[in-house]
């Protein structure tokens, strides 16, 4: 479930996005820098799709380092600011 | 040219020259555009000894010693004496004391702006109908002169207002006028018509573009054009000097060709290019008009060679034109030409699509062509119109649906339509002039809006005012406010495919159909499950235009059941004029014609009323041309229906042309192409009679000048007398 | 150069469209129907995208086929409309 | 609430009622957003006998028999004695002869609705506004009497306009209008009011919103607000039986949290919901103003189990109302609480990179958060606003331009504001009116716009506006036009992140870091190499905004190289206040901040100028929050500068109380929030002596009763006295 191909022609490319459509009439807009370079007008382009769960966790283990830091910097107490008196 | 008092709205200024100066202030604001209407700046006066100067050629004074060019050969020529001049010119006028002066302008579309001369003889015209008799102004009788008159026209190509000033008596200048620069003078010397000549070719291009586009992008909502102050001539009888038409298609055009996406395109046009423009719609448009099919074809084949995309618009040429073998021919070499991938592949097929549709109502093929059209231009909203239309006529409503949904919207293209580019001030109060006004103007504004009394057709002309504001006002505000009927651009052309589908299916089938194949965005947020993952997101303006279709259903459901109850009770069933019009406009826009064009009837038995005669005329040559093609029918039986139909169509274009005049509008596409196949098969003598039978006399010769002779003198075609 | 692999954060994603980022801020819209059934917002999917050349030239055969045919049937001269006189 | 005739404002209908019906068939374009500003119609007489009809509130007469709630305990319900009722009542004045009645009705924001009784006690300041004396009425005095007033204010919850009548003296009606089923009457039994208690207090809250929200979506225009017809006062001031503030927080909010999405959104929100949207932004902000966290917090905390997301409210609440330490555990529980993903986590992620940036500076922190908040929310221009702004703070330029092509634009999003929903029309002409006007009436308009004569302070409430009006014609055009002034929404929001690149980049590597990263749509046409196609199309709205920065500096160099000629050469350097204030708003797009406030003085001390004030009024509150912040300077240098800013402050808050004040606005979010500060420091009263030995007593009496006594009776907190 976690894989899958799509077949896809290429439309209009410009400088950045390329626009592909399936057979049944879906558009989606890919940066042209993504693509092969060799596609024009008419071309067809296979995309094999996966769900990258190792790169996810690793991801994950930084975002919590990161909150963390966070915690330690800002969520603890500190000296209250100078407070002016007239 | 010859123009009345009657048929020229002109406003008053504030201060002399206010308007153009506005103009020109405002020029950044027309780059990359079609821009406004070209504007005519009047400088007025009343001379203040009681004897009216005498128009005096001879005594052209001591302005600056220029060049002048005035050998008047020809008519055109001979009309004023003028002389080209870039320095200010102190002009005749000045030395003359004067009682009043005042500064008023007009907006006006269709002159001839090739040359400096056309104009001048044009603005000639204008000086004699004002200086002719006393004009009835904001209640008095004015015995004005006109000292000056200044035509400002927008060249897009060259990005500057292109300006000539005429001198009354005799003198003529010229200068362009341009955003970052200012005022530019043309150059003086002997050759300056021929240096010059592509500056005012480009104008004139321009000119006769926003003619055309006006009418054709303002095509639906009945050529309107809100700028009441505008003279709207029809350009194809303006030339003065050549033949409009031919002047536009073999050099305007080729001129112009490369910069054609300058001037902006069609609604349905996302991307803008070479072929997919204002100028190439004004080319097909006009060709056709004046039968000047060999002609274009001759200078499309001597471009061809350098732009090969010009296939598509040849293709086009000969399809518009009746000559569709060589049309199918020329798609076939072009689609087959290369393995390479040609840019305007997709342009090909669409036309390709359109005509096996529209000419050949060869579903299958249209579907297949349609395909590969929007695999090739998958963001040009025009692929997929023809896809979904493919889609309906095959009954395949489902793919409809989602390729309808696939559709790439404009969102900030709007139709291009006249526009003020010059304030109306309140003018501070004249206290000269009296209180009792018996004219059309009113003094709290600064327009001037005559009612033009060469032409009197009493139920169209004499149509009160008064009374349709009460039907307005008077009108059930749900009727009046469907929202449907404010869609612009590309969401009014996915309303009408929505329509299409809609009248097929049935509301509850299309409800149905909605539910089966898309899922709302609140749906989804609110249940993730698998049934939901295998449908589309309903695009939010599908959505909304399913809501409207709902809208436009329900009063037009209602609508045919009371009347329906009437009639099974014998009862009256009555709606105001008005009433009926919306009625027709709704029932128009589900795709129910024949429903339609009765509202519009029921209404115009009450009064007259434009939208609905222009709407039922549009039905009646649709009607024409479905006739025309039925083969089940005897010779006879054809030609007797004909004939009937032939007779509403006349009786539609006099009241509409009438109209039109009242407002200062003597220039419809609508009506030409109404009349064209009329008169092709009538002839012109016949048609000339039916009107001289039933009309006045004053309305016969407005029908002849402007419609009758445009055919006989400025279309390549014999029409049979 | 046909081919290429493209990792990806999976931002928002509804009934129909996900909307993906790489890490130099590109942004994609793609059918969610095209992607793994088990994504979520913050999952990585990775693409491995290729120029599909059979798929191509099999396209471009029906085109030709399709064309023949269209020229067949009406670029050929045919009888012209029945004219009506008066 | 004591009104003065000079303080409203009001237009005549063309016929008695006209207004409320036009506006009720309008309402179904109120539905989903906040709608307009309530509507009061007024129906005036003047009674036909000289002798004016006395206030007799027992004289109550033959009206319907319903149920009399006249226990009038308190002192507002006292005021008149109200019935409610459903039915149509004959009231007392339909039995009075008349000698003139006619209708007028003008715009309110402010008003306490959350009860009907209050909206009476309203109403009845207005009538005795109107009846204390002959009203200056279009060149005549007029002995008004009032007859009826109603009150209208749509409820978005309900998607209905609530509307209470007073006939005078003594009758209270109450009714519902919706745009599908037209009037609907509200229960007239005994527990009529609980049971429409939920009615109500929907209405309080629309009403509040509308008032706050008018306010901040146009902070950066100057709280402008274009419908002059309006009474703009105070909310949390008008609590005739409760206090506002704790009303809308305790109540409001939580009846209406689910449903705050139909309020609409702040342009930066792409995606409208629970927890972003209007309801919310003014949550936070009456909280603020209002010195109430510690109740905000409270209810927040008792929805919470409920409704989790609101921890994103929770932790601005905290930020806003110092309690930081609070905020930043709030969001590290909240963002590790589980594996799963919330679907507000890039709000809360929003939240932490806003304060890590904005309060502690810490941008490389706030860099990794925004980088976070835009994968998880790839759609909301909010995360990558952050994103951007982080880039910048940490010179990483070539990334914060690459980040803003990326930011995702709101197209048909606008800013609320208040507009009209009833047209104006030109009265019929009255010729029982003199032509001899004294008052600030147009005879030919339908608007009284009297002069409020109750507070004067001639540099402001003198100014001449002609003089205004001359300055603007003769200014320069191309400053007058510098298009970036009209961007609009996120537009305006990018524009700005543009230019703080400019400013640290200089326009000479701006243009070539435009070029490193970016290619233009023409180049990539004629040019589709290698090197092309590593780079990003530059996005067409940001390659407008480019242009417009370009047209900002130069505009700004220009100004910056004359000024420092003319001193170079000790000469004059002329230009008109709104010349100045033109220079002034384009370096305040740029950014040059000091340079604005300096272009923003030499305006001022020519004349008054609202917007110049409004602007310099931003910039020292600003300059006062880096002032104590700033670690380097001693007690004593900081405390002196202070002083002067604060006084600076008090000056121009003075200034545009008066102005607004002139223009019927009371309540100005700008100015209590620019003296918030100054007040905590300096103390009420020292406050309130500045300003009476400063200014004349009219003067002193409006901003007491305006600024002072809210901070005094309407905040929780103690302001030292």
């Amino acid at each position: 479930k976690g894989e899958g191909i799509v077949s896809l022609t290429v439309g209009k490319v410009d400088a950045s996005i390329a626009l592909l459509t399936t057979d049944d009439h879906l558009i989606i807009e890919f940066p042209t820098i993504l693509l092969p370079e060799d596609i024009k007008t008419g071309s067809i382009v296979q995309f094999n799709v996966s769900h990258n769960y190792e790169s996810e966790s690793n991801v994950f283990t930084k975002f919590l380092n990161l909150q963390n830091d966070i915690f330690q910097k800002y969520g603890q107490l500190e000296p209250s600011p100078p407070h002016l008196s007239k | 040219m010859i123009l009345t008092q009657g048929s020229i709205p002109e406003v008053r200024e504030s201060s002399i020259g206010q308007a153009l100066k506005e103009r020109h202030s405002r020029l950044s604001t027309f780059s990359n555009n079609l821009g406004p209407a070209d504007l005519i700046s009047i400088h007025k006066y009343i001379p203040a000894s009681g004897t009216s100067a005498t128009r005096d050629t001879s005594s052209i004074s001591n302005s600056n010693n220029t060049n002048n060019n005035g050998s008047n050969g020809n008519a055109t020529q001979s009309v004023i004496n003028y002389r080209i001049s870039s320095e200010s010119s102190m002009p005749h006028h000045q030395q003359i004391a004067k009682k009043l002066e005042l500064g008023t302008y007009l907006y006006c579309s269709g002159v001839d702006t090739s040359d400096p001369n056309s104009i001048a003889v044009f603005c000639k015209s204008i000086q004699d109908a004002i200086e002719e008799k006393p004009q009835l102004w904001f209640g008095k009788n004015r015995n004005f002169k006109i000292s000056e008159i200044t035509y400002s026209s927008w060249n897009t190509f060259s990005s500057c207002d292109v300006n000539v000033v005429v001198h009354f008596p005799g003198t003529l200048q010229t200068y362009l006028t341009t955003a970052t620069d200012g005022d530019i003078s043309l150059d003086t010397d002997e050759e300056s018509s021929g240096t010059h000549a592509s500056i005012w070719l480009e104008t004139f291009v321009c000119t006769v573009v926003r003619s055309f586009i006006q009418m054709l992008d303002n095509r639906n909502e009945g050529e309107i054009n809100n700028v009441v102050e505008t003279i709207i001539l029809n350009p194809l009888m303006m030339g003065e000097i050549t033949d409009v038409a031919e002047l536009f298609i073999s050099k305007g055009f080729p001129l112009c060709y490369t910069r054609g996406s300058f001037l902006g395109s069609p609604i349905g046009i996302v991307n803008t290019s070479n072929i997919n423009n204002y100028l190439v719609e004004t080319f097909v448009k006009i060709t056709k008009l004046s039968h000047n099919a060999d002609l274009a074809i001759d200078v499309l084949r001597k471009m061809l060679p350098e732009y090969p995309e010009l296939s598509v618009v040849l293709s086009r040429i000969y399809f518009e034109n009746d000559f569709e073998i060589d049309a199918f021919k020329l798609l076939h070499s072009e689609l087959l030409k290369s393995d390479d991938v040609l840019p305007y592949k997709s342009d090909l097929l669409c036309v390709e699509a359109e005509y096996l549709f529209e000419l050949k109502s060869d579903y299958t093929l249209a579907l297949q062509v349609s395909q590969n059209a929007v695999k090739y231009g998958p963001s040009e909203f025009r692929t997929w119109y023809w896809l979904v239309k493919s889609y309906i006529a095959l009954n395949d409503v489902k793919n409809a649906l989602l390729a309808l949904n696939s559709s790439p919207m404009t969102l900030n293209k709007e139709k291009y339509n006249f526009k003020r580019c010059c304030s109306i001030n309140s003018p501070p109060v004249d206290s000269s002039t009296t209180n009792n006004s018996k004219d059309n103007d009113n003094k709290n504004s600064a327009l001037h809006l005559p009612l033009p009394v060469d032409v009197i057709l009493d139920e169209v002309t004499g149509l009160n005012s008064q009374d349709v504001i009460n039907e307005h006002k008077s009108a059930d505000p749900i009727l009046l406010n469907l929202p449907a009927s404010s869609l612009q651009a590309t969401f009014q052309l996915a309303y009408g495919l929505l329509a299409e589908i809609g009248k097929k299916t049935g509301w509850e089938n299309l409800l149905k159909l909605r539910a089966e194949n898309f899922v709302m965005e609140e749906e989804f947020t609110n249940n993730k499950n698998k049934t939901i993952r295998d449908k589309r997101l309903c695009e939010r303006w599908l959505d909304n235009l399913f809501m409207l279709l709902y809208q436009d259903m329900k009063q037009y459901t209602m609508w045919q059941a009371e009347q329906l109850h009437f009639e099974a009770t014998n009862t009256e069933y009555h709606k105001t004029t008005f009433e009926w019009e919306l009625l027709g406009l709704c029932a128009t826009r589900l795709k129910h014609d024949k429903e339609a064009s009765e509202a519009f009837q029921y209404g115009l038995q009450q009064r007259f009323s434009a939208t609905s005669c222009r709407k039922l005329l549009q039905y009646y040559v649709a009607e024409r041309t479905k006739l025309k093609k039925n083969y089940q029918l005897s010779s006879q039986q054809i030609l007797t229906t004909l004939n009937t139909i032939d007779n509403l169509i006349i009786d539609l274009v006099v009241k509409i042309c009438c109209w039109n005049h009242r407002w200062y509008g003597d220039f419809s596409l609508l009506l030409l192409e109404s009349l064209n196949d009329t008169l092709s098969d009538m002839g012109l003598t016949k048609v000339c009679n039916e009107v001289d039978s039933r009309y006045p006399e004053s309305v016969t010769k407005l029908f002849k000048s402007q419609l009758l002779q445009f055919f006989e003198k400025h279309t390549k075609d014999q029409f049979d007398m």
